[in-house]
């Protein structure tokens, strides 16, 4: 087969799936509003791309906030906004716009890893969940209900303040869990004979070199890196529930019986027939989660426990109003407000494309 | 010849604007029902035969419009368009004076509210003021036989109701628990005389019951219950049968046969079974892609059908000892509909005129009525 | 009888299912609490201060058996806590126990003041809007429960606070005006029945205090009300949607019904249905936000307890306060999983 | 005309969970007992209401759900079959009797031989729009037992589907296609392509018209006569549709409540059913003919449940010449001559005078 037929092929598969899109796109133009979400989060995109331009940053990190520690001893009262400073500054003068900037990106790595970590623990679960069943799936989701019994930001605030600052991770023992319950399973399904083999040497290898050299990593955590990892912890039972759901629908489905029926694996049915039509309330979650939980790391770094002091965060500068609960706090206004701004609408952003995405994507409404 | 007809359809025209563009579902449907008589109208799926009967009760679904032609029912001897009449008056005709019985019973019964509940609210709706007055009657004669005189609460609201059923303090007295207990008693007695018409054993028990613990055909005579609760002068039954059993179905077809010359009702009959519409029908109408293409009584169509659609159609029941015969093609989608006749481009028959010209429906013969342009119907 | 029978059954199961999450709740806050170091856990165990000094330390270890395995250590653990005994919270200078009892009436304040109005006019406002789809009403009404969803509470709370009082004076901050707070807690004349200062001043006649605490709670309400009936709206407007999409609705316009009474009777009823199963979430924001509303606004509830402690590192209150509010989502949720047995009768045969 | 299919006291059980712990409550009896055989070559009509176990029995005997007993021959010799019998009478647990089992019981097939076995075996379901996966495209769709069975890939795989596309009515055009971009007929082709791809030889029809449009369904029926020639199919026909089995089939089966009840060619059935049951269930038939409206009234009652079947024949709470003996004992299938089968107490007690 030559190049040109092949992409010709290509071009002829690819052009139904086109269709679909160029379809859903007419229908997101139609709700101007998940078109202003688009907008929002892609102004927030570029916003943090262009951030070494907007704020240039003073120090080799560039999450440390600048500030004026000459002035922060003479006064240490927030100054309103100035030239020099655009959204003024906090209390100990610490610069808000340059706050404001590269807070973008914090809440961006927030959100975003936090809603893959979950998405892949969910899926993992919520699939062996459903399709095994029995009393693994009971096992599995009386779990993620325990989870779920907490509110999370209140799990959060008591897995943030447990996770030790140094924190040694036993890298050896994870590897021979990981390659010994692959062995394992690849020995008691009907993987082929070569792969068998090939796993069970690199089990043993690798099992060799862990004896030999054991691996500890140490990592020291600030509070930003335990409110990530505790919204990895806790993301992830809600996903698994909907994706349980969504698989036991699919499942009973008659086309994964007529692919039972041709013949497929297990695995293969899996991959090809139950993800790809039990993936959609999911996507729809995750974006109207991204919004969510930028919203309990700010609440986390509101309470004192999240990114520390001099960290660029929309929510620890916020926190810094707390000083001034009463009458006063409408002097500084400034701190809370323009950081708050962002938090908002960063936030509306998400909500409004998954708003938009699940009228899009919603299998009712599609056509038949 | 006119005088007799219940109901007629004249070039009644219904698009759905959707997402894709506009679905010209109904391109001017016509027919008409006579007083007593049932109207089988046949159809493959998409062809508009629901949208036709929800039309009729001015029920449209919800992207649909509907743009041209006229539905006239005789109320009281007087032919009304049903489309230009106010909501208001359209609430009383419907249930009372026409009524529907939906495929999938299960689906058009309310999960969360028992039989008894569901058709005792079609008769309190309609036939109020009958039971008011039977339960005054009833409340009067205790009492006399009591040898009570005066009145109670119960009789003067029933008394007040009756004489000024819409006043408000009436009504504010009717939330008064307790107050309409006789009343209340005399409407489910009614419900189970009717479910007991229904030929459903037990119908005491069956009225305490929840739609999801009906089988499928007790679930279908429960609507059919609904639907003759109030003796309606039309009847339309929207494949009453589909998902039912044949064992069920025929038990289903004889129940409405039997009710019909009991109600003296005529009956709008949809289905897309030539076995049941010869089954059940007086006369039939053929529906193509939005259109009715043949109107005639039901023994001249099967023995002598115009239409090359209906012939098509009637040579594709299989039959043993017999070739297996067709329609070669599929069904048009009803965004993009073929010009002219909608049928040429599946017609043998075709000519240049199909392309072009809308045939108009007419009566070729006493009452058998063609679209077809076969038959100078282009004239 | 059988339906009868088959609500006994399912709420049995309900309650049966209870066992394994209340049991594993607990072991989750073990397990947390096994992050910490021995002589952290000690106050784990503890009913009063004295009970642990640098000196006695190794005593408590050893009575609690904090050094042994695991599984000893939940053992015990649990004993204590079935005995009511949380630890001690350094924080409120009292039993965590105690401390969460004290607290509590302040927060079912505003509770009390929030969830009726986010549920009642939560699910007026989303059965409108679905009724009235794609109108000038449901567009509002959309735009602001999404707008309420994105609101940070605690940006929200400073800007209400910064309007009402640092502008306009109105609504103070705190759970009671300083002088009132003297009064409630030192005077002859005044007597906590209930903890709800607002019912406690109408019982001693002392109607300043109720309306004091009145216009403490206002805010602190507000804010949860505004943020957490987004949720119902949304529930409710979709439910409703479908609802009225199904075939029951077009049976009972064919009956001759008014729109009023298909929406009323036959559509509402059925959109219930969801509403409620999400109410069970709605308790848990309604916690979080509790948490954060109450720092805000420096009232002295549960919530800016748990902040306090948490911000101090005060373990025994953080998890304290979780496992509490784990208890009441898990209560809430048999509540409604009950009603929704009662409301959909289909469920009861399951 | 030698046996393919011999089918021996074949159940297949759904269990009921339920109650406070989720325990099993109850069997629906889905198939109870079911012995057939099923000619080479030939289209086997199966009859019955909506849950009487007829799908169940189908998709049973193709091995996509494990029968909770009996057994599935396959293809077996005359000779083995009868010491099969032998055996079972001597000794039910003799190793032998085992040994054979596993080379021709489909009953016992697991894994590898399983999977197989879909080679030989394939089904076409009642309603394409849920049995073609959505997010497929045709080409991907009527490929997948090729390239789950191994047996072709890449461009060989595409000339075959194309091939078998072509051979049910579709082009190529339609490859690079969604399933909801077809009719309903078009799709019912693309199920057919998809289960004839690997060469079967015996196909499971369910219902395969019950969903599609009266003026397409004749277009299918013929289809499958055809492809049945030309391929030497042999067919298990399953549908509550009288007519559509009359014309395709050769021997019919009438099914009730998990039981057979009559067995015969489709002229002597449809000519003259024996069991009261099957006259019920033919005489409710509307005929499309209405100078031949029904006199005979229709069958009273409801399908009962299959979690209780009533004792005795199972009809026997609906029949009209129901005697003492049917609500205790279960009628077994009788020859009543010329391979015409009939389970019922009063027929055969008749046949015995």
């Amino acid at each position: 087969m030559t190049t040109s037929s092949r992409w010709e092929e290509f071009k002829a598969s690819m052009q139904p799936r086109i269709k679909e899109w160029k379809f859903m796109f007419k229908r997101v133009q139609e709700s101007p509003l998940s078109l202003v979400g688009i907008a929002i989060i892609l102004g927030f995109v570029i916003l943090s791309a262009l951030s070494p331009v907007l704020a240039p940053p003073p120090y080799a990190d560039p999450f440390i906030i600048p500030r004026d520690e000459e002035i922060a001893k003479l006064s240490p009262l927030p100054t309103p906004p100035t030239i020099e400073h655009p959204f003024g500054t906090t209390d100990q003068h610490y610069d808000i716009y340059y706050a404001c900037i590269w807070g973008t990106i914090t809440a961006f790595r927030i959100g975003i890893t936090t809603v893959m970590v979950a998405l892949m623990i969910g899926i993992i679960i919520g699939v062996a969940a459903a399709y095994y069943g029995g009393l693994a799936d009971e096992a599995l989701m009386r779990f993620t209900d325990i989870i779920i019994a907490f509110p999370g930001l209140i799990l959060a605030m008591a897995l943030v303040i447990a996770i030790p600052t140094v924190f040694t991770l036993n890298v050896s023992f994870i590897l021979v869990v990981i390659f010994g319950l692959t062995t394992f399973f690849a020995f008691i399904t009907r993987a082929r004979m070569k792969i068998k083999v090939i796993l069970l040497i690199i089990f043993i290898a690798v099992l060799a070199s862990v004896l030999l050299y054991p691996l500890n990593l140490r990592f020291s955590l600030n509070n930003l890196d335990k409110v990530l990892i505790t919204l990895w912890l806790i993301g992830w039972p809600s996903y698994a529930r909907v994706i349980r759901g969504e698989v036991l629908r699919v499942k009973n489905e008659d086309y994964i019986e007529a692919a039972k029926a041709a013949g497929t694996s297990d695995l293969g049915i899996v991959i090809k027939h139950i993800l790809p039509n039990a993936i959609y309330p999911i996507i729809i979650m995750a974006s109207l989660d991204i919004g969510s939980i930028v919203l309990t790391a700010a609440a986390l770094s509101f309470l004192g426990l999240g990114a520390p002091p001099n960290y660029a965060d929309w929510g620890q500068i916020i926190q810094r109003s707390r000083n001034w609960i009463g009458r006063e706090l409408i002097r500084y206004m400034h701190v809370f407000l323009i950081p708050g701004i962002f938090i908002f609408v960063f936030v509306l952003g998400w909500n409004l494309l998954g708003d938009a995405l699940r009228d899009v994507l919603d299998p009712t409404l599609r056509r038949r | 010849m006119t005088e007799e007809r219940l109901l007629e359809i004249n070039g009644l025209v219904l698009n759905f604007y959707t997402y894709e563009g506009i679905v010209q579902a109904l391109d001017g449907v016509n027919l008409y029902i006579r007083d007593g008589e049932t109207l089988g109208l046949v159809g493959e799926t998409g062809c508009g035969k629901s949208v036709t009967s929800l039309s009729t009760l001015v029920l449209i679904p919800s992207p649909g419009k509907i743009e041209g032609g006229r539905i006239l029912f005789n109320v009281q001897g007087k032919k009304v368009d049903l489309l230009k009449q106010s909501d208001e008056h359209l609430r009383t005709i419907r249930g009372k004076d026409i009524s529907m019985v939906f495929q999938e019973p299960r689906v058009y019964l309310n999960p969360v509210y028992t039989v008894s509940s569901q058709i005792s609210e079609v008769l309190v709706k309609h036939r109020k003021e009958e039971f008011l007055k039977k339960a005054l009657e009833s409340l009067k004669q205790e009492r006399r036989k009591k040898g009570l005189k005066g009145s109670t609460f119960e009789m003067n609201l029933y008394e007040r109701m009756l004489k000024n059923p819409n006043s408000l303090t009436n009504k504010i007295l009717s939330k008064i628990p307790g107050s309409q207990r006789r009343f209340k008693l005399e409407v489910q007695r009614e419900v189970v005389r009717i479910l007991r018409g229904m030929g459903i054993p037990d119908p005491e028990r069956v009225a305490k019951m929840y739609p999801h613990e009906l089988s499928g055909g007790m679930a279908q005579r429960v609507v059919i219950a609904m639907a003759l609760a109030c003796n309606p002068k039309l009847l339309i039954a929207d494949e009453p049968t589909t998902n039912l059993d044949v064992t069920v179905q025929a038990q289903i077809l004889s129940l409405i046969k039997r009710l019909k010359s009991m109600f003296k009702s005529s009956v709008l009959y949809i289905t897309h079974d030539l076995g049941v519409i010869s089954e059940i029908s007086d006369r039939v109408a053929v529906m193509y892609a939005g259109n009715v293409v043949e109107l005639a009584d039901v023994y001249e169509l099967f023995k002598k059908p115009l239409h090359p659609y209906t012939r098509g159609l009637l040579e594709s029941i299989p039959r043993p000892g017999k070739p297996l015969k067709s329609i070669p093609g599929t069904v048009p989608s009803l965004l993009n509909p073929p010009s002219g006749c909608r049928f040429h481009d599946r017609c043998s028959y075709a000519m240049e005129i199909c392309r072009k010209v809308k045939p108009a429906f007419t009566e070729v013969e006493k009452d058998h009525f063609v679209a077809c342009n076969l038959y100078g119907g282009s004239k | 009888m059988v339906r009868k029978l088959g609500l006994l059954t399912y709420v049995a199961r309900r309650l049966i299912l209870l066992i394994p999450v209340v049991l594993g709740v607990s072991m989750l806050i073990f397990a947390i609490t096994m992050c910490f170091p021995p002589t952290i856990r000690a106050l784990l165990y503890i009913r009063n201060p004295q009970a642990l000094t640098p000196e006695n330390i190794e005593g408590v270890i050893k009575k609690y058996h904090l050094n042994d395995p695991f599984y000893i250590q939940y053992f015990t653990w649990l004993a204590q806590v079935l005995q009511g005994n949380l630890g001690w919270s350094q924080t409120a200078s009292a039993p965590v126990f105690s401390a969460i009892l004290v607290r509590f009436p302040a927060t079912f304040e505003i509770i009390v003041f929030a969830a009726p109005v986010i549920i009642i006019l939560g699910l007026y406002l989303g059965i409108q809007s679905a009724v009235y789809k794609d109108k000038i009403l449901d567009h509002i009404t959309r735009s602001a429960a999404i707008i309420g969803w994105s609101l940070p509470s605690f940006w929200f709370g400073f800007i209400l606070m910064a309007v009402f009082y640092g502008y306009l004076g109105w609504l103070p901050p705190g759970r009671l005006t300083r002088e009132v707070q003297h009064f409630v807690d030192s005077s002859q004349l005044f007597t906590k029945y209930t903890g709800l200062y607002i019912l406690d001043g109408i019982l001693n006649g002392q109607l300043a205090v109720s309306w004091d605490a009145f216009k403490h709670v206002i805010l602190p309400a507000t804010v949860i009300t505004v943020i957490d009936i987004a949720l119902i709206i949304r529930v409710a407007r979709s439910s409703m949607l479908e609802a009225l999409s199904k075939g029951y609705i077009i049976t009972a316009k064919a009956k001759g019904l008014t729109q009023k009474e298909v929406i009323n009777k036959h559509a509402r009823r059925n959109a219930l249905i969801p509403v409620t199963t999400i109410s069970g979430l709605l308790v848990a924001s309604l916690m979080t936000g509790v948490v954060i509303t109450e720092t805000v606004f420096g009232f002295g509830g549960l919530g800016s307890w748990a902040a306090q402690s948490a911000q101090q590192l005060d373990v025994p209150s953080v998890l304290g306060f979780a496992m509490f509010t784990a208890i009441v989502f898990v209560i809430a949720n048999l509540i409604v999983d009950v009603l929704y047995a009662f409301i959909d009768p289909r469920i009861r045969l399951a | 005309m030698s046996t393919l299919l011999h089918i021996k006291g074949l159940k297949k059980y759904y269990p009921i969970i339920g109650g406070i712990f989720k325990r099993k409550m109850a069997d629906v009896k889905a198939v109870d007992g079911v012995n057939l055989t099923i000619m080479k070559g030939e289209c086997f009509g199966l009859v019955g209401e909506s849950g009487c176990g007829k799908t169940t029995l189908g998709k049973t005997i193709i091995r996509l759900l494990t029968p909770d007993a009996g057994s599935i021959y396959y293809n077996i010799p005359e000779d083995i079959l009868e010491e099969i019998d032998k055996l079972e009478k001597e000794n039910p647990r003799s190793s032998k009797l085992r040994r054979i089992r596993e080379e021709y019981d489909l009953a016992t097939f697991k894994g590898r031989k399983l999977r197989q076995l879909r080679r030989k075996m394939q089904i076409v379901y009642q309603d394409p729009t849920t049995s073609l996966d959505p997010r497929m495209l045709v080409k991907d769709i009527v490929a997948e037992p090729l390239v789950a069975q191994g047996l072709a890939r890449g461009s060989e795989a595409k000339k075959m589907v194309v091939d078998m596309l072509e051979r049910v009515g579709l082009s190529e055009k339609h490859l690079c296609r969604y399933p909801h971009e077809f009719s309903g007929g078009q799709r019912q082709r693309i199920a057919v392509s998809r289960a004839l791809i690997v060469r079967p030889e015996f196909v499971v029809l369910d219902e395969p018209t019950s969903s599609v449009d009266v003026s397409v369904r004749a277009q299918l029926l013929n289809l499958f006569k055809d492809l049945g020639k030309d391929f030497g199919l042999t067919y298990m026909f399953v549908s509550h549709d009288l007519s559509v089995v009359e014309v395709i089939s050769d021997r019919v089966a009438v099914m009730y409540l998990g039981k057979i009840v009559e067995v015969a060619t489709t002229e002597e059935l449809f000519k003259e059913p024996l069991h009261p049951y099957a006259q019920g269930l033919f005489a409710s038939i509307p005929i499309p003919d209405p100078t031949r409206r029904r006199e005979r009234p229709p069958l009273t009652g409801d399908v009962p449940s299959p979690v209780n079947p009533p004792s005795g024949c199972r009809f026997h709470p609906r029949c009209q010449s129901v005697t003492d003996v049917c609500r205790k004992e279960e009628p077994q299938l009788v020859d009543v001559g010329n391979g015409h089968l009939v389970a019922c107490h009063v027929i055969s007690s008749e046949l015995g005078k």
